[in-house]
């Protein structure tokens, strides 16, 4: 099956609404559409921030995710699938990043969401800065969070050297 | 051996520019010696190496561990774990 | 935690868009959004299909839904759930039902809306007529759906009278 | 004992009516006894509970079970297993 992919990097906002048209626009085997929004919160465990600043690896970025877009198209029978991650400074309420999923069945659009998302999360080479009140520092990885990508990790072989 | 180096995040912070150009003595080898190398080069240095094993590197955009080569490599990049979006 | 809910049942199409705008406009709790669209496949099995019609029992349908909903939301701390299902004649392409669920982490977000699906794609008031061009016929209940169902079944005591 | 039946998907079309007024004998107690009486009311009801087992059934919006009592029902529904959206 022939999956259209699309990954974007970009500082610009995103509408989602237009990112899933784009993939099942005119098309009748599209049974299933699971979208995923990442927004700036305005606290972080309680304590309130003012922004968010997202730093990537230019060129270093895209190809990573599209690797794992290919491995969820290869392990999902996907119609689309679409990431779009924003770098740079995003202000609370803002949306950060998105994953649209488009399958006939539900079921494969949910989990390749899923899989995308714990990766895009936790993983996906971002580097995240917080601006609180104090002043700003980085985000540090959560080992929470590599615990729920590492679910997925038996069927992927890139992960042992990351 | 020339190598474009680019830091990132914290290590860039530190450092005080996100890249720059380097001529590595042959006898480091690999991707940790290159770290203790630079780590050698002045205050800035020592303070984003300090703890080597926080810091992750990639060769030409893919991840790669201390043990591995930088022969043949063209960017090396160093950065602290990625936290995701 | 309060959560926002909103049950509808109804002929028209609906936006997704501005339902998840309708639960996220000017908060900035809101930390994932996860939306879930079913659309009406052009064919059932490889056999092509020229419509679906969806039969409801008024009330009874709400009420079920809202049951559901109000599980959701006792399970996992949400900000807000939407639930939106259509009845009467859909086109191949046109969308069926949305589930769209927004909370302060991806996990809680993405868990309800699996839970809401696996109940309104499976055991929702409906039944569902498929029209293909040697009549309509009635659409059996699937044990495979009833199986993803019920993964869900221990902590739901009302379902040991569906 | 007065009711209000409703009947949804091919139960609807086998009776060919969506709902009605009937007046239950006493003898019909449970909702598998009065699915039994409607049987018997003529050919197109014959059809309709040829298999009471695949037939489901809600006494005021809420599902009960063919031993439930319908003592006190206002309205009892008769339909197939939902088959969700």
């Amino acid at each position: 099956m022939t999956t259209i992919t699309t990954v974007r990097i970009q500082s610009e906002p995103f509408v989602t609404a237009a990112e899933v048209a784009a993939i099942t626009r005119g098309r009748t085997d599209a049974g299933a559409v699971v979208t995923f929004t990442g927004i700036c919160r305005g606290d972080e465990n309680g304590v309130p921030i003012a922004s968010l600043t997202l730093e990537h690896y230019p060129g270093m970025a895209e190809a990573e995710i599209e690797r794992h877009v290919a491995e969820a198209a290869a392990r999902w029978p996907l119609i689309g699938v679409t990431v779009i991650h924003r770098f740079g400074r995003i202000l609370p309420g803002d949306d950060i990043m998105m994953v649209v999923t488009v399958s006939s069945h539900r079921a494969a659009a949910f989990e390749a969401a899923d899989f995308l998302m714990d990766y895009l999360k936790t993983r996906a080479p971002f580097w995240k800065q917080v601006e609180k009140t104090d002043g700003k520092i980085w985000v540090e990885a959560k080992a929470t969070d590599d615990e729920a990508a590492g679910r997925w990790a038996a069927a992927g072989k890139h992960q042992a050297a990351e | 051996m020339k190598l474009k180096l680019r830091y990132f995040a914290w290590v860039r912070e530190r450092i005080g520019k996100p890249d720059e150009d380097v001529d590595v003595p042959d006898t480091v080898t690999t991707v940790g010696e290159l770290m203790s190398w630079l780590a050698s080069r002045g205050e800035e240095y020592a303070h984003a190496f300090q703890n080597p094993k926080v810091i992750r590197a990639a060769i030409d955009r893919t991840h790669v561990k201390p043990q591995t080569a930088i022969a043949g490599a063209g960017e090396i990049a160093f950065f602290p774990p990625m936290t995701g979006g």
